[in-house]
């Protein structure tokens, strides 16, 4: 505490005097504008362990230099220096343009690294208050020792915690009151229904069907739930005995989608009717996989077309194409940007979070639609929560707002 | 045992990885960062899983002499020349070595590149024709793509007059504030329907690409 | 069919000769130029260039319709990207990323620097050459772990991912005032005005928005038959969507208008030499 | 087959043709179209062309060759503009990647300013630029906060030499200039957040006029900002490029790319309404046969 205040009048003198003087020299700095007198310096310097991190970092705050911005207004920035000891060698860390108040000091986690910063290691702060001269400037106070580590909770993901738990909770409920027998509705998806006729057609044609699972790889939720339509598509085909066609962008996706289509041609009885060449590799690139599959729907001219998964910029030239190939074509992709042209481009489009609605939907498992009853109890969620959010703002409550605020 | 240890997997990595979410500390991002390290190195394996699918389904072409088999050999032969080039790191047949090898990198430059980019350039035409099939005003629904398409299209066209000014107002309009309403619900739908289908996924009921058997 | 056969042969062989001729120009044009380095490499270098030139001109073709031109293009195209990904990937992440990390002798073969053996590095290893055993019929169901492994990281790294960015942080940024304080000029019936940019049009704008999330996420319901008041919300929701689908198609001409430019600016001037 | 079912189900292979053609006589004939110009960016011409001989201007080119399709033509358009009337120029570049390719792009202005141009009926002689009499390049210095605020004491704080390494003392137009003060007005071309800080250390602490180029895609987010008058004029993407280009009667490469774009929108424009006009006449032909 003694040394507190006495660190605050210390500050307080060291701020006075290089003020006095400025006064004095008030007319002569108008006139060589390069010479500055020195400027008081921050106080009440701190700094603490950086929250809810993997350590190598601290945290610093400090008062502003009565010089920002008013008196002197002559501080154009502070500098941040760091020493592993109170004497120094003190080392510049950060430049902060005037009006900072705060700083975080990250170091790396590398020990290689020039930029390695121990955690359990005593380190020593000061500030430094810069003016437009760099000979003028004025330091704070040393403040130390201080010493970072890591958490092993991030407390400030506590929503996202509640979150979790809440949706699976959900969820997991929901699930069980499906199993024992409630019944479920699930409203109509136009371009799911259209799946089933488009293969009678395809049969009647004697044409293949092609099933485009897109660019995403097998670490994408959206190409999974391709997976659990591609697997209904394959069943129906393998009781029609209809050909169909697989190309892929990713060889994972591959490995996977040929697992998927077996077990629907095991599931159909006819496991011989499986063929590994249904399902085959492309290469991992873009435009090369479309101008292969443009070329695949131009000459096999198949009946169908399905595109669900993952798709950018080639929806359109894959969808054109195909149309132009005269075949129906149904799509469902979660990237925005797509839609668009798909809707366009194709006669039924599965929008968004129809694509992950459409494997429940084909399934009517009880698990499934257990599930998706759970997103519609999050969306209601969504609205409730942010009705009260604006009437809160609009009344100018912030607390409300502050409870969804997730820091990093 | 064949489809219980997987699921007991997905179960084990998935939790992990959302308990991972919650520990800042140094051992979880260790962990974290290694993890997603290993999905690349695994990816190289799939990614020779790939290659043999693509020379095996051309060398069927080839063999059967299925219809347009010549084209296959196209294939094979840019695909063996490719990697005869990248791999060329001992040998030097050309100047410089590996992905440096100066056929590689030719290779890369006109043949890919061009490629790539006119295939990329091709949607200028489709959409085009895109536009000019699909936007008829069929339906209410059709209508309204088909108005807001339009008047964005005009925003800037120079023939219009005091109207254009209307045009650019009311586009710019369209582009910040339905725009942005219709994106973040079907942003929040696409996220829930993600999230459920991770944890249907790690719980285990989504699980057609695991196979049967 | 005879016929035809004699038309595509001559277009062959009228092609061929346009493009030669097009490779000795340019090979001569090249001569000419201030940073030429020999006969040798403008030869070359024309070569590629009109190849480039070639290749381009035969994706175009495909506008017209499938030919035997753009099947050439695709298939080499097809052919050259695969070996392309495949050999970045041999050399970057196997010798660049897991040959280091355990084996000296490998390294010292590939010329990398040898970082130490790391046993955490042999996990990949095994699960890549599990993965690899789906080419044995009987052992096949051993890659299942490795997709287990995979699908599973990604699935519980997705899960909080999108419930953090797609629904959390959505929550909060949908908290919008209904009725706009305009830059510091006071409430909102002080300054009252019909400009685009002003007041009013703001708080028009943040109904819209908070009107548009809302049907549009009702259209999302799918345990719900949508009739009624819920019907009539479905409705506007779609009606949100299709304006902003219109409005996103069209604004994307722009770009890929200038793509077409940029191929254009490649035919009529690194190779034709039409424009400077 | 009439007329209506024939413009309903156009071959879509007429479609590209037309686009084709469209595109490729636009891209290749020079001509010049109108275009609206709007006041935000009159105000930037303005401001510029009643500048007096002699009077200095501070031009920064704050992005990298990621946005230099959208952004390069306001630059040459603005630095043209101003060395022929005779301004003096003062660049910097706060983007990392930024030095070369500014560098390079002061070079092709000072190549063009050699050549006779008439604009707008005046008539310009051609006149040699020399880099430290009528332009200084200040090049690249990190912090892009603290450069602002240090150029608002002195120049000389954060770019004690110039690029080429040449002191700013000994730099003859250099002579007198401190700071902001000194200079007209400061035009800021940049596709990242430099322009936040370029309002709020730069004009909110040092009052100078100050102007933005953006991208496109950025320019509806600093509308408020000309509302307030912290900015008078603001150029968005190509189309606030091509209103500069066409205001100092320069067509450049912003005209030459909104005369593509524009040709080819009208193309698509064109055929969505000869397709709206076959279906929606056989529709009322066929609901005619329906009636009878």
């Amino acid at each position: 505490m003694k040394l507190k205040i006495l660190s605050i009048f210390c500050s307080l003198l060291l701020g006075i005097v290089p003020l006095a003087i400025a006064q004095e020299n008030a007319d002569t700095a108008s006139v060589d504008s390069t010479a500055v007198a020195s400027p008081a310096p921050v106080s009440q310097l701190t700094a603490v362990d950086t929250d809810n991190d993997h350590g190598h970092s601290i945290s610093l705050k400090w008062e502003p230099s009565p010089d920002d911005g008013a008196g002197l207004k002559s501080v154009i920035g502070y500098e941040v220096y760091r020493a592993e000891s109170p004497g120094g060698p003190f080392v510049i860390r950060a430049a902060l343009p005037s009006g900072a108040s705060s700083h975080i000091d990250v170091g790396a986690k590398e020990k290689e690294s020039g930029d390695y910063m121990a955690d359990y290691t005593d380190y020593y702060y000061k500030v430094r208050a810069i003016t437009a001269d760099s000979l003028v400037y004025s330091d704070s106070d040393v403040f130390g020792p201080v010493q970072c580590y890591g958490q092993w909770f991030n407390t400030g993901r506590i929503p996202v915690l509640v979150f979790v738990i809440g949706f699976m909770c959900t969820t997991i409920l929901l699930i069980q009151k499906a199993k024992s027998g409630a019944k479920l509705f699930v409203r109509r998806l136009a371009g799911i229904e259209a799946v089933d006729e488009a293969i009678g057609r395809a049969t009647e044609m004697g044409k293949p069907i092609l099933y485009v699972l897109g660019l995403g790889t097998a670490a994408d939720i959206a190409t999974i739930a391709s997976y659990t339509i591609l697997g209904r598509v394959a069943k129906k085909v393998a009781e029609y005995q209809t050909r169909l066609i697989v190309p892929c962008y990713d060889p994972i996706t591959m490995t996977v989608a040929q697992e998927t289509v077996k077990t629907a041609y095991a599931d159909a009885g006819r496991p011989d009717d499986y063929n590994e060449d249904m399902v085959y590799f492309v290469t991992q690139s873009q435009f090369a996989y479309v101008a292969a599959v443009n070329g695949t729907m131009l000459r096999e001219r198949p009946a169908t077309n399905i595109y669900m998964g993952l798709f950018y910029a080639e929806s359109l030239i894959l969808a054109e194409t195909g149309a132009l190939a005269g075949s129906i074509q149904i799509s469902g992709t979660d990237q925005i940007a797509q839609i668009p042209f798909f809707i366009v481009a194709c006669d039924y489009t599965l929008i968004g979070e129809e694509l992950y609605a459409a494997s429940a939907y084909l399934g009517r498992e009880p698990l499934l639609l257990g599930s998706l009853k759970a997103q519609d109890y999050a969306k209601a969620a969504f609205i409730v929560l942010a009705v009260i959010g604006f009437l809160t703002i609009n009344f100018g409550i912030d607390w409300f707002k502050q409870l969804f605020y997730i820091s990093n | 045992m064949k489809r219980q240890i997987p699921l007991a997997l997905v179960f084990i990595f998935g939790i992990f990885h959302i308990f991972q979410y919650f520990v800042p500390h140094e051992s979880s991002e260790w962990l974290y960062e290694f993890f997603l390290k290993w999905i690349y190195i695994i990816g190289i394996f799939a990614l020779a899983l790939g290659i043999w699918s693509l020379i095996r389904v051309s060398w069927d072409k080839v063999k059967h002499r299925r219809p347009n088999w010549p084209y296959a050999l196209i294939t094979l032969g840019g695909l063996f020349a490719m990697i005869i080039f990248g791999f060329d790191y001992f040998r030097h047949f050309f100047t410089a070595e590996g992905l440096q090898n100066y056929m590689f990198r030719a290779f890369f430059d006109y043949i890919l590149i061009p490629i790539q980019s006119t295939m990329f350039s091709l949607l200028a035409f489709f959409i085009a024709s895109a536009a000019y099939r699909a936007f008829r005003a069929r339906s209410l629904l059709a209508t309204l793509l088909l108005l807001s398409a339009l008047i964005i299209m005009l925003r800037f066209n120079p023939y219009l007059g005091f109207f254009g000014d209307y045009m650019e107002k009311t586009a710019s309009w369209l582009l910040n504030v339905p725009n942005l309403a219709a994106k973040r619900a079907i942003i929040i739908g696409v996220g829930l329907g993600m999230v459920a289908t991770s944890l249907k996924v790690m719980l285990g009921i989504e699980r057609q690409y695991l196979g049967k058997d | 069919m005879a016929n035809s056969k004699r038309i595509s042969a001559i277009i062959l062989i009228i092609v061929i000769a346009t493009f030669l001729l097009s490779w000795i120009i340019k090979a001569f044009n090249l001569e000419g130029s201030p940073n030429n380095t020999g006969l040798w490499f403008s030869i070359r270098d024309a070569f590629f260039i009109t190849i480039a030139a070639f290749l381009t001109l035969a994706i175009f073709s495909f506008l017209y319709k499938d030919n035997p031109y753009y099947k050439f293009a695709e298939h080499l195209f097809v052919g050259i990207s695969a070996a392309y990904w495949m050999c970045v990937g041999f050399w970057s992440t196997l010798i660049g990323n897991l040959v280091p990390n355990i084996s000296s002798s490998l390294s010292t073969f590939f010329r990398v620097p040898y970082k130490g053996l790391h046993f955490t590095y042999f996990v990949p290893l095994i699960l890549g050459i599990i993965l690899l055993m789906r080419l044995s019929s009987k052992r096949g169901w051993i890659s299942r772990w490795a997709l287990a492994w995979i699908v599973g990281t990604t699935s519980g790294l997705n899960l909080i991912r999108y419930l953090r960015t797609d629904f959390i942080s959505q929550v909060s940024n949908t908290f919008i005032p209904l009725l706009v304080d305009w830059k510091g000029v006071g409430p909102f019936f002080s300054h009252f005005s019909l400009s685009s940019t002003g007041q009013f049009a703001m708080t028009l704008s943040n109904w819209v928005i908070f009107i548009g999330v809302f049907c549009g996420l009702i259209y999302f319901f799918f345990s719900k038959e949508h009739k009624g008041i819920f019907g009539t919300a479905s409705r506007v929701g779609i009606w949100v969507l299709m304006i902003t689908f219109g409005a996103s198609f069209g604004y994307t001409v722009m770009g890929r208008v200038s793509l077409l430019v940029g191929r254009l600016t490649y035919l009529f001037r690194d190779w034709l030499g039409l424009i400077s | 087959m009439n007329i209506f079912d024939r413009m309903m189900s156009l071959d879509r292979r007429w479609v590209f043709l037309l686009l084709a053609v469209v595109c490729v006589v636009t891209y290749v004939w020079p001509f010049s179209i109108p275009i609206r110009t709007t006041d935000e960016v009159e105000n930037i011409f303005d401001f510029i062309d009643t500048l007096k001989e002699g009077d200095y201007i501070f031009l920064g080119i704050d992005y990298d060759p990621n946005a230099l399709a959208e952004l390069h033509p306001m630059t040459y358009a603005i630095a043209e503009h101003a060395f022929r009337k005779k301004l003096k120029i003062i660049f910097a570049t706060l983007s990392q990647n930024g030095p070369g390719m500014a560098d390079q792009a002061i070079r092709d202005i000072t190549d063009s300013v050699k050549l006779d141009r008439t604009y707008n009926g005046v008539f310009y002689p051609g006149r040699t630029i020399v880099n430290g009499v009528d332009y200084v390049f200040l090049g690249y210095k990190p912090y892009f906060a603290l450069v602002i605020l240090g150029m608002g004491q002195n120049f000389r704080i954060p770019f004690p030499t110039d690029y080429y390494g040449t002191p700013l003392d000994s730099i003859p137009m250099m002579k007198g200039i401190l700071n902001y003060d000194q200079i007209k007005c400061v035009v800021d071309i940049t596709a990242g957040n430099v322009a936040d800080a370029w309002i709020s250390y730069g004009q909110g602490r040092y009052n100078f006029p100050l102007a933005l180029g953006l991208t496109g895609v950025m320019g509806a987010d600093y509308y408020p900002f000309l509302n307030s008058r912290q900015i008078f004029g603001l150029m968005g993407g190509l189309l606030g490029a091509a209103q500069y280009e066409k205001l100092s009667d320069n067509p450049g490469p912003a005209m030459d790319g909104m005369r593509i774009q524009v040709y080819a929108h009208i193309v698509i424009i064109f055929f969505i309404i000869i397709g709206n006009i076959g279906f929606l006449a056989s529709r009322k032909k066929r609901m005619g046969k329906e009636v009878k």
